[in-house]
């Protein structure tokens, strides 16, 4: 790690400051007395595993938790923070995880939405003013986007600059160093994107502070001035970059001494390149991916790694007959494959793993039994009839087997973390004992360094027991490391396949240079 | 992942195998039941001839038919979907059923229940096939159904002089009970007993919570919505065999007005408009519920128009509590 | 007006032009004045069901609001009935009584978190209790000059009523663009979360979007108690289905955040279209009900058909 | 599996328990259409109901105020009862009501919705031992005279009527031009029977053209919509109206005054409301039929008091007067002033009186 270069730059008074702030939950202690200061134009690293009580604090910020005990100070003056409003009013704006922009209004009215200000007198908007209001946001983080566009005709990156732009809106209302929390912004970011938006953290370090909260420690050593790392729900350390290495950093995160290169968790056995692919996909056209052809074997993890606009999400959904090819055909184990619709697909053998969970993962309201056997009915049927006792050891077996932590089997998989959740949609394939071909979309995608280990584990396991995997990763070390091939895809075509074997691993760069 | 269930607020303490609904939620789903005690006693301290085991078994008939009309049309809100179409369904089938008895005889009430519910099916083919929500679909299906009913029966009431074949539908069994209710308990339970017995249950409530989810997961949303329109059509026939039973006519107008008693049912019952949550045996209470307040208020002698106040705000105040809202997070 | 008002918009001028082929009285002048008269009381009633469906909530309170409003109306003007004689101040009121009974609505949705479907549900039943209450067995006749002027004066070779609902049009359409209220109905529609981030309290705005569309009923009320002469209590028997059918054919989606009062404004003439044409074409009336069916379930076809995609979720 | 369906089962538990405790309670105590035609009931004991569709129509409004008239002159109070236009409501009323027990001495004077909601509600009150008197409508088929407690069935000639005004329509119109017809709900014996009327008119007038006619469901508004329209369509050959009640009449009035063709077209009605006898008065309608909402109210009841008291024996109630046609007039300008105060006459309700008014037996 060479030396960050504004590692120099003369600590600042803290312009937020927190101390000794509890918050418990029943049976959970979230927050156990954290200690933080932010100071003035600084860009603040916030890591940790999911449950290291991370969302806690960002909540408790900008005034969605109250927190038991403890204090928040901003410039020096103690807060109490009831609302978002309240919490901006102090300068305290946060860009949510799940983006918060309204679809169908203009990107103009999403930045000032909330705060119009001028830009609406005696309840009518003036078009005008607005528009002045958004593009001076828009300007100061060098964004060209017209503000009078429709916020969902703008692609995610895009939108991800226009909640940038709506959170400076709480400078109008302190005119002073205002405090911008990123959480998670990289998480659904393509490579090249990441770059554009780690140079406007730093534009916007020149007049804000920013705090960035990420689980990926390269981006967070990559872009902050100092770092905190929770566990426990306390801060049990500060770093800076320029002394972090990533091994250390790891450990402090989970607190004990992980394998450094989490990726290489199993020993992976090389398949044999003579072996006959289990799926063979010949000349597959879809409406953003052209003649594809790919090829997996059994026991093979293969990862699709491209930017957005690639087509390989879409190549992935029609795989499972969720969205509707116009040429091509798929075998599987030389049989074809009706794409037809999902239904058709799991009957096959195939599985899904979505890469937006909580909408097209799980049900949230259905109990983690009923998520786990929704796909794989037969499981829990004698017959045509359910046997509640057959579905309660099979999904027993699993809960264990795959040790996700929940209350009980019928516990809502809406209340479960998000890896726990993550392990019970995996689980849904693995139940039928059928499963040949695995399309994993951003398996990892919001889980933090634990669960992901425990995915990747997962994913080693079926492939030693002859799963085929197709894998959108989460990030190109993710493809590198878990893939035994990785296939290269730009504007829908396949451009090129770049081996992976264990030991001969390609370097991202070179990905890098195949993709754009 | 040192932490159980991270981040939420769910006890980790109760870490025992199948932890089940709360209390909260138990109470929340018997609420139905102890609206429609309320009711009753209410309507008895006001009229305490209420309580004859007469006056009470003439409420369970009643209430039969349109227990029958809603349990079918339930399924379909599970789903997530609505049916607006059951009510001119079940005039349709009326007409119908009165003019086969003459031809058919005692076939002709199972023909009418198949013939309603390929009707619902087809209603649920072009909602899943032409992707128009199902309001639409049976909105228009609502008045195709009138238009046919009025024209097959030439807009005139069609009088049945021989209904031997369908007197189950409207007699006494064990003395006092009504065979229709009997009947409606029966449907409720056939219904009841086909989802919670088979993977139907799931594949319901994946479809109403999420059917985005569904779909990926590999449930057949398509079949199991154009399954729970076409039973929703039978139902509004079998519902149409017991208003001819005791009408001793079929008519092209004869059920029109239930339709939105029989929404009310489903909803004071406690399923969710929105989909997921719910299930045909609250729909009967449901039943009971309105059919106390379309009737039992205007024969304890409430006038016209406070009965009608009357009956907007009770209906309001039974959904409030009925209404299980940690299953819905907004209410629309 | 964006590219999805184009499918309603082509079926209204495709249905224009059958019937006007089909009948020469439908090409009249004198006819088509007549479909703007027939259809004016349904925009006015669609314009504030319209509003209520962006939120994505649903409105069948029209029935009864109307009900109340229309006995109201006439019962405070120069009637047959009382000695009053109030003028606009009546009119005034009715409308109030109409946005108070949507207010009410709205107000139950928020508070008591039920869904709208049921507050407007029993509103409705309170709203026709009122009524008849009001009615107490003897119908009032509406002597009022001015108020009966609304429906039999012409402008233009227009009724009154015509523009007074293109007034209504007008108005709905500035609210839902330019103001605050309609803005946020539109983003409670399209992300009802994303404003409670945003620090926006979403409850006084859901209400006072009920009280508009109440408000709306209530000068429909009005417009109808006109037509009509006198008050009466199904002044609004139909029209909180029709005004809904209205806006989802003419693109305002149920699921809230798409549409508007304009989308709408194209079902409402649709629909009066299709009623006014049948009737002229000598389609029997048993089945022109049917036939109103079948075609709004083909237009909407017609409309999401090139949007369709594999796993898209339709309610 | 199990704690999920514990709700369903305490339903269901609650239903069939309900159902068996209820059903071990005896027998059907209602008494099975006794032979007993004549009734000895003590006046005090006398519940009296009324049924007719709403309170928000002025016609139906005053026959539940003729009918509470009627019940203070004996000491008694009249149950109005509503049902919104809704059949099935109808006769769930009807039978919640007979359910509670006071059957024996109870009257009912009823306005079916329909034709065939009369068969339901006469068998139910019939096996109740409750009785009835129905008006307006009835199947053709279905005859009192085979029921015990199914006293009498009043109606109003249809035929007659809708001929009566079709002629005063004719008239008016110098006996040539053209006529659109506004039925009621179609699927009433009511409706048919008024458009006979004006068939047989038309039949007997080659002079008269019929050029439209449309269903306004008897409803003010709707013939509001349907008259503009088929103005429009049909133009100046329209000279005359014809309504089958005096709702569809006005509605129709309107909706010339709106297109500015008030004056110029004859409109007659049936039914005699308030403002449509304005409206003759005023000349701005040529004519209706009176049906005496008042008399009709207060009549079923009186015939049922007077049998269930026994003053009036069954055995006296000649077969014709079991199913009647009342009489009635055709109110023109000439005679308008005689029908404008409507009240009841006691005496039409003395027992010896109740049939005064019979102007034949149902044909």
């Amino acid at each position: 790690m060479s030396a960050h270069p504004r590692a120099a730059v003369r600590p600042a008074p803290p312009v937020l400051e927190v101390r000794g702030l509890v918050k418990a939950y029943p049976g959970v202690r979230a927050l156990d007395g954290v200690d933080l200061q932010v100071r003035r134009n600084e860009v603040l690293g916030l890591a940790g595993e999911n449950g290291a009580g991370k969302s806690t604090l960002l909540k408790a910020l900008v005034g969605l938790v109250r927190p038991d005990a403890g204090e928040i100070r901003v410039r020096g003056e103690r807060v109490r923070l009831r609302s978002v409003q309240d919490a901006a009013d102090h300068g305290i704006g946060m860009v949510f995880q799940e983006q918060s922009l309204v679809g169908n209004l203009t990107a103009a009215e999403n930045i000032v939405l909330g705060s119009e200000g001028p830009g609406v007198r005696h309840g009518f908007y003036r078009w005008a003013t607005m528009r002045r209001l958004a593009q001076e946001q828009l300007d100061k983080i060098g964004s060209t986007i017209d503000p009078l566009a429709r916020t969902d005709s703008l692609t995610f990156a895009e939108r991800q600059m226009v909640e940038i732009a709506k959170v400076l809106r709480i400078e109008q209302r302190t005119h002073d160093t205002p405090v911008v929390i990123l959480d998670e912004p990289t998480s659904v970011l393509e490579p090249g994107e990441i770059e554009t938006l780690f140079e406007q953290v730093r534009r916007l370090r020149e007049f804000a502070s920013v705090v960035f909260v990420s689980h990926r420690l390269d981006e967070v050593l990559d872009v902050c001035d100092r770092v905190y790392v929770l566990r426990g729900g306390r801060a049990v350390g500060e770093i800076r970059p320029a002394e972090a290495e990533p091994g250390r950093l790891h450990r402090m995160m989970i607190g004990s001494t992980a394998a450094e290169d989490h990726y290489h968790g199993g020993a992976a056995t090389p398949v044999p390149p003579t072996r006959e692919p289990l799926l063979t996909v010949r000349g597959l056209t879809g409406t953003t991916f052209r003649d594809v052809d790919l090829d997996v074997r059994a026991g093979e993890i293969v990862a699709v790694v491209g930017v957005h606009g690639s087509g390989r999400e879409e190549l992935c959904r029609a795989l499972f007959g969720a969205v509707a090819t116009s040429a091509g055909e798929v075998l599987l184990d030389g049989r074809k494959l009706a794409l037809t619709g999902p239904r058709a697909a799991c009957a096959a053998g195939v599985g899904y793993v979505p890469a937006e969970r909580k909408i097209e993962g799980m049900v949230g309201p259905m109990s983690v039994a009923d998520n786990m056997t929704l796909a794989k009915q037969g499981v829990r049927c004698a017959g045509p009839v359910v046997v509640p006792r057959r579905q309660a050891a099979v999904v027993d077996r699993w809960i264990s087997r795959l040790s996700i932590r929940t209350p009980g089997r019928r516990t809502a998989i809406g209340r479960l973390s998000g890896g726990n959740q993550q392990k019970v949609v995996l689980a849904r394939w693995l139940v039928g004992g059928d499963v040949r071909l695995l399309l994993l979309d951003h398996p990892t995608r919001g889980l933090d360094v634990g669960a992901r280990s425990e995915v990747y584990r997962l994913m080693r396991e079926l492939a030693g027991n002859g799963v085929a995997t197709l894998l959108l990763a989460d990030s190109l070390e993710e493809a590198i490391g878990m893939a035994d091939r990785v296939v290269v895809m730009s504007d829908g075509r396949v451009t090129t396949e770049v081996p992976c074997p264990a030991g001969g691993k390609p370097s991202p760069l070179d990905l890098v240079k195949e993709m754009v | 992942m040192s932490t159980p269930a991270a981040g939420t607020a769910e006890p980790s303490g109760s870490a025992a195998v199948a932890a089940g609904p709360t209390a909260t939620e138990r109470l929340t789903s018997l609420m139905p039941v102890l609206a429609l005690a309320v009711l009753v006693v209410a309507l008895a301290a006001v009229d305490p001839d209420f309580l004859r085991r007469s006056s009470l078994m003439a409420v369970v008939d009643a209430a039969a038919p349109l227990a029958v009309l809603a349990a079918g049309a339930t399924l379909v809100v599970l789903c997530g979907g609505i049916d607006l179409s059951i009510a001119a369904l079940a005039s349709l089938s009326s007409v119908l059923l009165a003019l086969w008895l003459p031809g058919l005889d005692a076939l002709a009430w199972p023909a009418v229940v198949a013939a309603a519910a390929v009707a619902g099916a087809l209603q649920g083919a072009a909602h899943v096939f032409l992707r128009i929500p199902s309001f639409i679909v049976t909105l228009g299906g609502m008045s195709i159904f009138s238009s046919i009913a009025l024209v097959v029966s030439g807009a005139a009431t069609v009088p049945v002089d021989d209904d031997t074949s369908i007197r189950w539908g409207f007699t006494r069994v064990l003395g006092s009970v009504p065979s229709a209710a009997v009947v409606a308990v029966a449907v409720v339970a056939a219904l009841a007993l086909l989802v919670t017995l088979t993977p139907l249950d799931s594949a319901i409530k994946a479809t109403g919570y999420s059917e985005a989810a569904a779909r990926l997961a590999g449930v057949p949303v398509d079949l199991v919505k154009v399954g729970a329109f076409a039973v929703s059509g039978a139902c509004a026939g079998l519902a149409a065999v017991l208003l001819v039973a005791r009408t001793f006519s079929g008519g092209p107008t004869l059920a029109d007005s239930l339709l939105l008693p029989a929404v009310a049912a489903i909803v004071v019952g406690g399923t969710a408009i929105t989909g997921g949550h719910g299930g045909v045996w609250r729909t009967l209470v449901g039943a009971l519920v309105v059919t106390l307040l379309r009737v039992g208020l205007s024969t304890v002698g409430v006038s016209a128009a406070y009965e009608s106040i009357l009956y907007g705000a009770i209906i309001v105040v039974a959904v409030a509590l009925t209404l299980d809202r940690s299953k819905v997070l907004v209410v629309k | 007006m964006s590219v999805g008002a184009a499918g309603p918009l082509i079926t209204l001028v495709v249905v224009v032009v059958v019937f006007a082929a089909l009948a020469p009285q439908f090409r009249t002048p004198g006819n088509i004045a007549n479909i703007l008269d027939a259809a004016a009381v349904l925009a006015v009633v669609t314009c504030g069901t319209t509003f209520v469906l962006l939120l994505g909530s649903i409105d069948l309170s029209a029935a009864g609001v109307m009900a109340a409003s229309s006995l109201t109306v006439a019962l405070l003007v120069e009637n047959t009935r009382n000695g009053a004689d109030h003028g606009l101040l009546g009119i005034v009121v009715a409308v109030l009584l109409g946005a108070a009974l949507g207010g009410l609505s709205g107000l139950l949705l928020v508070l008591l978190r039920v869904p709208s479907f049921m507050t407007t549900l029993g509103v409705s039943a309170v709203g026709l209790g009122i009524a008849t209450l009001l009615f107490a067995g003897v119908q009032p006749g509406v002597v009022d000059a001015g108020l009966r002027g609304w429906a039999t004066g012409r402008f233009l070779g227009f009724t009154h009523l015509t523009w007074i609902a293109a007034a209504c049009v007008l108005v709905g359409w500035v609210v839902q663009r330019h103001t605050r209220l309609g803005r946020y109905a539109m983003a409670i529609g399209g992300g009802e979360e994303v404003l409670a981030l945003s620090g926006v309290r979403v409850a006084p705005y859901k209400v006072a979007v009920f009280t508009m569309a109440g408000a709306f009923y209530g000068l429909g009320a009005v417009m109808v108690t006109s037509q009509l002469g006198s008050g009466v209590v199904q002044a609004g028997a139909d029209y909180s289905f029709s005004a809904i059918t209205a806006a989802v054919v003419g693109g305002t989606l149920l699921v809230g955040g798409r549409g508007g009062v304009l989308h709408s404004t194209v079902g409402v003439l649709l629909l009066t279209v299709l009623a006014n044409g049948l009737v002229l074409v000598g389609v029997s009336p048993y089945v022109q009900g049917g036939v109103q069916g079948l075609i709004v379930v083909v237009a909407v076809a017609a409309a999401a058909a090139p949007l369709r995609h594999r796993n898209q979720v339709v309610k | 599996m199990t704690l999920t369906f514990r709700p369903a089962a305490v339903l269901l538990s609650l239903c069939l328990t309900a159902l068996a405790v209820t059903a071990c309670g005896g027998g059907p105590e209602a008494g099975a259409g006794g032979s007993a035609d004549t009734g000895t009931c003590d006046p005090a004991d006398i519940t009296l109901v009324g049924q007719v569709r709403n309170e928000s129509n002025p016609y139906e409004a005053s026959w539940l105020d003729g009918g509470d008239t009627f019940a203070a002159s004996v000491g008694l109070q009249q149950q109005r009862l509503t049902y919104d236009g809704e059949s099935t409501k109808q006769q769930e009323q009807i039978r919640q009501l007979l359910a509670s027990g006071r059957t024996e001495c109870m009257v009912l004077n009823v306005l079916p919705n329909g034709d065939s909601d009369t068969t339901p509600i006469v068998r139910a009150a019939d096996a109740a031992g409750a009785y009835l008197v129905t008006q307006w409508n009835k199947p053709a088929q279905l005859q009192p005279r085979d029921y015990d407690r199914w006293i009498s069935h009043i109606t109003y000639d249809g035929v007659e009527s809708g001929e009566q005004i079709a002629g005063s329509l004719f008239e008016a119109m110098g006996g040539s031009g053209g006529v659109i017809a506004l039925q009621g709900v179609l699927d009433t014996a009511a409706a048919k029977d008024r458009f006979a009327g004006l068939e047989k008119a038309l039949a007997a007038n080659p002079g008269i053209t019929l050029l439209d006619q449309q269903s306004a469901n008897f409803s003010r508004a709707e013939a509001l919509t349907v008259t503009e329209t088929l103005l429009t369509k049909h133009g100046d050959q329209v000279t005359g109206i014809w309504a089958a009640n005096d709702d569809m009449a006005l509605g129709a009035l309107q909706a010339l005054e709106q297109a500015g063709r008030a004056g110029q077209v004859a409109v007659v009605g049936i039914d005699a409301v308030p403002d449509a006898l304005t409206a003759i008065g005023e000349s701005r309608m040529t004519a209706t039929v009176s049906s005496d909402g008042p008399w009709q109210g207060g009549i079923g009841l009186a015939i049922g008091y007077c049998v269930a008291t026994g003053e009036l024996d069954m055995a006296d109630v000649a077969a014709e007067q079991r199913a009647f046609y009342a009489e009635q007039f055709l109110i023109t300008k000439d005679n308008v002033s005689e029908f404008q105060d409507p009240g009841t006459d006691p005496a039409d309700f003395e027992c010896a009186n109740v049939f005064n008014r019979t102007a034949g037996p149902l044909a």
